[in-house]
């Protein structure tokens, strides 16, 4: 292996993937994420390999993993909670026993997604939000919480000023900001307008009518009145390049691709006249990776299955909530975070961050190094456009979960 | 000359040439029968004689609700003109001012088959982006937004090759004995399908015949049935007793059509007999050497 | 004409893919055959004969037929891309019945699963049960939803039912889910129960007919008032052919919408005879 | 070990050979010089097959955010054409978008050994990678798109001296790992993002107020004073636009000697004569490349059918949006670096314009007389795809069967083309220079593209057949590096490939103001930014090809 980049890193937990955790040299300071102070605490010990709770060594696990896989006629592999060589690891063990494959969030990715690959979509990268945004639309319940540094890093008041000049303005759509994000944005002038977020959809396609002259006669949507809504059409369309920003995780709302689909038709509108784009904010736990390796591998973004030698893919009935209930075997990977796996009828291969507390004890459990602490890697942001290199930051024998999927992969191949 | 003699009623031994034309039907209906046949009758007048006007068209017959396709009362229209361009282009536009315009008209295919000819397809413009389309099966329809509801038109209507020129020569002794014998023709004829009279009231008095001494007019007053010129011309085909001439002009769907009206139409004017002053059916042609369709009275009377 | 009807053995299990049981496929093979045809269930290859009891079946009719007895909802892919001929399923399907459908009918005695008539083009799919979401909606990437044939629906069917709908018409005897007829484009949709939230929401064109009045509508819809114009009694006429409730002569309260879509599509309110 | 090829029918147009037979040594991987006195431990009977070098293709989006969206965007096409492999060599499938594996089997069956990705954003550079290190059987390298980025922009704004530039050009690329600099629509990609919609030649683009024609050329100089071996790789102004054939004339022009590359010429040789106002302008252009050595260019050529077009100009994919088929397409702004746009395409024979860019870019193929500056592309997907090459080496070598083709086209697009008069048949001769000998040339893969000793034993054998098409699309045999990987066009093994890059050197002064412009613009280190060697193909690293020094001729 050639050298690695001794720093800076990237911080794994969320879409965002900062980089600016880690001075060279200085020990780590969160800047205030709570999302990286935690994931970055944990420990690196926390037991070895268990077999029903029983301590065994990591071959042992390996070989108890792979019987179990031998004997599955519907396994599942979800939580997918890895970097890109975990995935590429856990794609092909999926292909060798004709396994289902779905990230824990791909809730959310796929509410972008199904938009994306039914109409399209019209968006831009962070560092355009960052350097070239005069309106930024935040859509929907504020997501700083998923995203704590989202303010920090790329919209607010101390960053240079926007390229080709114009001034800095943010609108809160659909719910009021948090009043961190307000301390985070600084000076920029805030614009709120509360509504209805479970009637996104309607407000988005009212406002698509009112940026492109197309009438309609009802007087409020979504509790906004007509009045509001027109200037909000006004300003949408008076900026010189906008964003809209949102994370479709927190739509939860029934059938919040709908919503996304209004969003992406009013961004189409928009740029009739001037620039616009969407800011999806998506990713935790490398969901964005997930979806860029299974697609470039297998030309799906998970929620596929490989079955007697064929690829299929169903958003819908491939889900890893759905597949739970009609799987016989669960691989659960979560190797950014302790997440145990949910409750489920057959046996459990669990490969997770050390310490991950679980309800029962799995079959096989293994606790695998977390990427950016233990091994390097590599992780996706939230837009899809950037990947960044993560580095091991302490010494550690947590083997990485590419290198376990992959041993269960060979032990199968015996 | 063989003799055949109806009521006293001289049928001569000679045939009625007719051409091949260009036809289609549409269904017009509408919320009564009085104004589907207002619009019906709007929208074929004017439509003598493709001479002058382009298109020969006419209704006819009436149809019951049974017989539509949105349950209406209606009418069904025949057109015929001399090629498909000429249909289809006559069929556009008088469906789009006579029946468009006309109060809760809607239009209809009312054939198959054939080249299709543009109703709603060239009207649904008029809803100026606020017509709506709807297909069930194969069958399109559109709806264009008009100030008394939804004017209702078929995509298109079919068209098949059909028959002009179909006719009969009403020779009387007197004008109000050959009208009265005329109108009987035309009463008999009327709820005959697949056939029309096209001119006013089913009757043409101004019978033609080919050329005039005028270079430009292709067609002239045909002497030899014109009584003021009896003695005047060496040709004439009126006997002294021949005070007045009719026609009757058929177009149809097809031959069986056109022979069907003739002998319901013949018989009808026969039956006011000699003594009703009906003296000769005759009928017109150019020698039989115009027209592919021949009509032969004693055939279609025998 | 020789048809064959296939009997499930065992009704739970992995799921099965029965695209390749298609009437006019299986009319041409002996019953060897038909044992050895492998099919996909969970993640293996099993022939068809250890997964079901094959017999003759109906022979009078002038097509190829196909039945499925004691079918549970693990059969997915029931009716892939079949062209013609005749599948009489004896009990519950499960995913995508009748996907890619171009011609023939399809039979269902039970209920059928989610996205039924996906990329359906052609041909009669009735369901005596109910339907789970996505009927006859695009299927994964695809454009657009049904683009011509019938389906009608016994009993309810589910969330998004006939969404961006490009033709054909949908009937269904019960309810529907919420957003029913969703950016719908063309075609024909007739609820004859209750709709959920968001019927026609962001359509374009085509029409959704309800007999019971919905809850809400969205607010890209203007109520154009009574509509008893001649369009229709022909358009019931023409679907109470393929479901009664549909028959009638009375108007309807119409609204136009969805305008804030730049639609031009209707919702048809019937009135209760 | 020793591997012996007797009797191959050598076309190795490097060292002059067309169709001599000789036997061919192979060991570790490389050919060797016949050994004196050893003996092989394998001999290999090729009884006078033609043998050429793996084939090259300069120019096909194989690899990073672009392709991928493309993937996502048509998941039709990955349900209609699945591509499952034997037991062990990964699935995967897409005919237009095809996933890595497949494409890395699709070309390797076809005797292709090296293939570069031709749009490789600076801020997706790590993608890209990590996509190449996923294809399998053919060696990758990418250029690195550079001319939009507001880095660069604001640089020429500022006048800085060449020196800077070059500098930070030379920065860009190996941060990226990249084996050549292209530019794309320069200027205009960020102009759009200005929300102008067209930016001509010699138009002052907004806010940094540069010229296309300055772009160019301060991108143009820079690579020859890097000395990286292959010219600035030119995506033109007004894509598609009838009347691009004045702007591309230009460019040829501009370029004042200096060398550039100008690549899927076809969509840019549009002239606006006739009644449509849509014109072939290929045989201006020909005659402009042949009049100008400096300049070579790839073709573009489209395939009937259905594709999707990706690229990273976004101006001139929004303006085609409308004509997306199906109706679905993604466009994106990226990183104050550049953009793309996804659109799929459906070119149809019988449509005038689709007819008349098939006929162009044959013009073009058989109008310019050096086979050595012209070579063979589809600009995969946005033509069509590259597994429609063979077809295309069978309309440059059969003229009965390009008239059989052409007789096919919309009839107007035939009475404007002067197809049906050039004679010009190539020769097996000149097909391995324009698929082979030719693109490593201009890429400076020194061990490619020949069978001399020293090279890299990727073989392609083939049975000489009249029918080109099937000749090439079904090679008999190749191997990479040594490797059987495919026998009669089926991939028989999976192998690693290699990634090619260059690293011309720089002044490190420039570095302060690269850290200051992320850190400010890009909120990221320039180091994040930057990809590790041991980040390439698994920690595998890169295969670094020498920068011309001062001295050496380009």
């Amino acid at each position: 292996m050639a050298e690695e980049p001794a720093a800076p890193v990237a911080c794994p937990f969320c879409g965002l993937a900062c980089d600016d955790f880690f001075d060279l040299g200085d020990d780590l300071d969160s800047k205030g994420c709570g999302l990286a102070a935690e994931g970055l605490a944990i420990p690196a010990e926390g037991g070895g390999p268990r077999l029903a709770g029983g301590a065994v060594a990591l071959d042992q696990a390996v070989t108890a993993a792979a019987k179990l896989l031998r004997g599955s006629a519907a396994p599942l592999i979800a939580g997918l909670g890895s970097d890109v060589d975990g995935l590429r690891a856990a794609l092909a063990l999926a292909e060798r026993v004709g396994a289902t494959v779905d990230h824990l969030a791909s809730d959310g990715l796929f509410r972008n997604l199904s938009v994306l690959r039914r109409k399209g979509m019209i968006a831009l990268t962070l560092g355009e939000l960052r350097s070239r945004c005069d309106l930024l639309v935040v859509i929907g319940a504020d997501p700083r919480p998923g995203f704590p540094r989202f303010y920090q890093r790329w919209f607010n008041a101390s960053l240079p000023a926007p390229i080709g000049g114009g001034t800095r303005r943010v609108l809160f759509l659909g719910a009021e900001p948090l009043p961190e994000t307000r301390a985070d944005l600084g000076e920029i002038p805030i614009a709120v307008v509360p509504g209805e977020i479970s009637r996104l959809a309607e407000l988005a396609l009212g406002l698509r009518s009112l940026v492109a002259g197309d009438y309609f006669s009802a007087g409020s949507i979504a509790g906004v009145s007509r009045n509001v809504l027109t200037d909000v059409a006004q300003r949408l369309g008076a900026a010189r390049f906008g964003a809209a920003a949102w994370a479709a995780e927190a739509f939860t709302f029934p059938h919040g691709d709908i919503a996304v689909s209004a969003l992406l038709d009013l961004i189409r509108a928009l740029n009739r006249t001037t620039r616009f784009g969407a800011v999806p904010l998506t990713g935790r736990d490398n969901g964005m990776g997930a979806v860029q390796v299974a697609t470039w591998q297998t030309g799906y973004p998970l929620r596929l299955a490989f079955e007697a030698g064929t690829l299929r893919h169903d958003p819908t009935h491939l889900s890893w909530r759905y597949r739970l209930a009609q799987a016989d075997l669960l691989v659960w990977l979560s190797s950014f975070r302790r997440e145990p796996p949910p409750p489920f009828d057959g046996p459990v291969i669990a490969l997770t961050a050390p310490g991950t507390a679980f309800a029962a004890p799995p079959a096989v459990c293994i606790p695998v190094g977390v990427p950016g602490l233990d091994h390097a890697g590599d992780v996706f942001r939230s837009d899809g456009v950037v990947a960044l290199r993560l580095a091991r930051r302490r010494p550690s024998t947590l083997p990485r979960a590419a290198e376990v999927l992959q041993a269960m992969n060979e032990a199968l191949a015996c | 000359m063989s003799g055949l003699v109806l009521n006293g009623v001289v049928i001569d031994d000679t045939f009625a040439e007719a051409f091949p034309m260009a036809a289609t039907r549409l269904v017009i209906t509408a919320d009564s029968p009085k104004w589907a046949r207002i619009a019906a009758a709007t929208m074929t007048g004017f439509a003598t004689s493709v001479i002058g006007c382009g298109v020969e068209a006419g209704i006819e017959r009436a149809l019951s609700g049974e017989e539509t396709p949105d349950g209406r009362p209606g009418v069904a229209v025949l057109a015929f003109a001399m090629n498909e361009e000429g249909l289809a282009q006559q069929v556009t536009t008088r469906v789009g001012q006579c029946v468009l315009t006309s109060p809760g008209s809607a239009c209809f295919a009312g054939i198959e088959g054939g080249r299709k000819i543009a109703l709603g397809k060239a009207l649904r413009f008029f809803g100026d982006g606020w017509q709506i389309a709807k297909r069930l099966d194969d069958q399109r329809f559109w709806r264009v937004p008009v100030m008394d509801g939804e004017f209702l038109c078929e995509e298109t209507t079919g068209s098949a090759g059909g028959i002009g020129g179909g006719n009969f020569l009403i020779l009387a002794s007197s004008r109000p004995a050959c009208l009265a014998a005329a109108e009987a023709a035309v009463a008999a004829v009327a709820p005959l399908a697949g056939c029309i009279l096209p001119f006013p009231g089913g009757v043409v008095r101004s019978g033609s015949k080919v050329g005039s001494k005028y270079p430009k007019l292709f067609a002239s007053s045909n002497h030899k049935f014109c009584p003021t010129l009896r003695a005047a011309v060496p040709d004439s085909a009126l006997s002294a007793d021949d005070a007045a001439v009719l026609e009757i002009v058929i177009d149809g769907l097809d031959e069986a059509a056109i022979r069907n009206a003739t002998r319901a139409g013949i018989l009808a004017a026969c039956a006011l007999g000699r003594d009703g002053g009906i003296n000769r059916i005759s009928a017109g042609n150019y020698g039989g050497n115009l027209g592919p369709f021949h009509f032969h009275l004693h055939e279609i009377m025998a | 004409m020789t048809g064959w009807r296939l009997v499930l053995k065992q009704p739970t299990g992995p799921r099965i893919d029965m695209a390749p049981v298609l009437p006019q496929r299986l009319s041409a093979l002996a019953a060897a055959e038909i044992r050895a045809l492998p099919l996909t269930c969970g993640n293996r290859l099993r022939p068809l004969g250890a997964l079901f009891d094959e017999e003759p079946g109906d022979q009078s009719g002038d097509g190829p037929t196909l039945a499925i007895g004691a079918a549970t909802a693990r059969l997915d892919n029931l009716g892939r891309d079949m062209a013609g001929g005749t599948l009489a399923v004896e009990g519950d399907t499960g995913a995508f019945l009748g996907r890619r459908m171009a011609g023939g009918t399809i039979t269902v005695t039970g209920s059928c699963g989610a996205h039924a008539a996906a990329g359906m083009t052609g041909g009669t799919l009735r369901v005596a049960g109910s339907a789970g979401d996505f009927l006859g909606a695009p299927a994964v990437g695809e454009v657009t939803g049904m683009a011509g044939g019938l389906v009608v629906i016994g009993g309810d069917a589910g969330d998004r039912v006939g969404e961006r709908l490009r033709r054909g018409s949908i009937l269904i005897g019960g309810g529907a889910g919420a957003y029913c007829g969703v950016a719908m484009i063309a075609g024909t949709i007739a609820v004859a129960g209750i709709c959920g939230d968001g019927p026609g929401f962001a359509m374009r064109r085509g029409s959704i007919i309800l007999g019971t009045v919905p809850k809400r509508l969205p607010v890209g819809f203007a109520d154009s008032g009574r509509y008893s114009l001649p369009f229709l009694p022909l358009l019931r006429r023409h679907l109470a052919r393929h479901a009664a409730w549909l028959a009638g002569s009375g108007g309807a309260d119409r609204w136009l919408g969805d305008l804030t879509a730049g639609g031009r599509g209707e919702i048809l309110c019937l009135d209760r005879d | 070990m020793l591997t012996r090829f007797t009797d191959a029918k050598v076309f190795d147009p490097l060292h002059g050979e067309v169709g001599q037979r000789r036997d061919l040594w192979v060991a570790d991987g490389r050919i060797v010089a016949p050994p004196p006195g050893a003996a092989a431990a394998e001999t290999i009977d090729l009884g006078g097959a033609v043998v050429m070098a793996g084939a090259i293709d300069l120019h096909s989006h194989i690899a990073g955010g672009k392709v991928n969206l493309a993937r996502l965007l048509f998941a039709e096409d990955h349900e209609h054409h699945p591509s499952c492999e034997p037991h062990g060599f990964r699935c995967g499938g897409g005919l237009v978008t095809p996933s890595t594996f497949t494409t890395g089997y699709r070309y390797a069956e076809m005797g292709y050994t090296v293939v570069v990705e031709p749009a490789m954003l600076a801020s997706n550079a790590r993608h890209a990678h990590l996509e190449m290190a996923d294809i399998p059987n053919i060696d990758t390298a990418a250029y690195v798109v550079l001319g939009n980025d507001d880095f660069l922009l604001q640089l020429i704004a500022d006048g800085a001296p060449q020196g800077q530039i070059n500098d930070a050009i030379a920065w860009l690329v190996g941060a990226s790992q990249a084996i050549g600099v292209k530019v794309v629509n320069p200027g205009g990609i960020n102009a759009f993002k200005f929300n102008q919609r067209r930016l001509d030649l010699d138009e002052a683009g907004p806010y940094y107020g540069a010229t296309p024609r300055r772009v160019l050329s301060a991108l143009a100089q820079a690579v020859f004073e890097l000395g990286i071996p292959h010219p600035l790789h030119v995506h033109g102004c007004n894509l598609g636009v009838p009347g691009s054939v004045d702007t591309s004339l230009a460019t040829i022009a501009g370029a004042e000697g200096r060398p550039i590359h100008l690549t899927h010429l076809q969509f840019h040789a549009y002239g606006t004569e006739g009644d449509r106002k849509f014109s072939s302008g290929a045989a201006r252009l020909a005659e402009a490349v042949n009049a100008n050595p400096n300049i070579s260019v790839d073709v573009g050529q489209i395939i009937f059918g259905q594709t999707i077009t990706a690229s990273g100009d976004t101006m001139s994919q929004y303006r085609h949006s409308g004509h997306a088929k199906p109706g679905k397409w993604i466009l994106m702004d990226i990183e104050c670096d550049a953009g793309c746009g996804v659109v799929p395409f459906r070119y149809r024979d019988k449509s005038f314009v689709n007819a008349l860019q098939w006929a162009i870019g044959l013009e073009l193929l058989l109008l310019i007389e050096d086979p050595w500056r012209v070579f063979l592309t589809t600009d995969h997907p946005n033509g069509g795809p590259f597994t429609c090459y063979p077809r295309v080496i069978r309309l440059l070598m059969d003229k009965d069967f390009r008239d059989e083709q052409f007789a096919d086209l919309h009839p107007a697009a035939r009475r404007a083309s002067i197809l049906p008069s050039i004679r010009r048949e190539y020769s097996l001769a000149e097909i391995a220079v324009l698929t082979r000998a030719a693109p490593a040339r201009i890429l400076g893969l020194r061990d490619r593209g020949h069978l001399g000793p020293g090279a890299a034993a990727d073989l392609v054998v083939y049975r000489d057949q009249s029918d080109r098409e099937a000749m090439f699309q079904h090679p008999t045999a190749v191997y990479k590096d040594g490797r059987l990987i495919a026998r009669d066009g089926r991939v028989v093994a999976r192998v690693e490939g290699s990634t090619h890059v260059v690293r011309p050197a720089y002044d490190r002064g420039i570095e302060a103001r690269l850290a200051r412009h992320f850190a400010d613009r890009i909120g990221l280190r320039a180091e994040s930014f930057r990809i590790a060697e041991g980040e390439l193909r698994g920690g595998r690293g890169a295969v670094i090809h020498a920068c011309r020094t001062s001295g050496d001729s380009p």
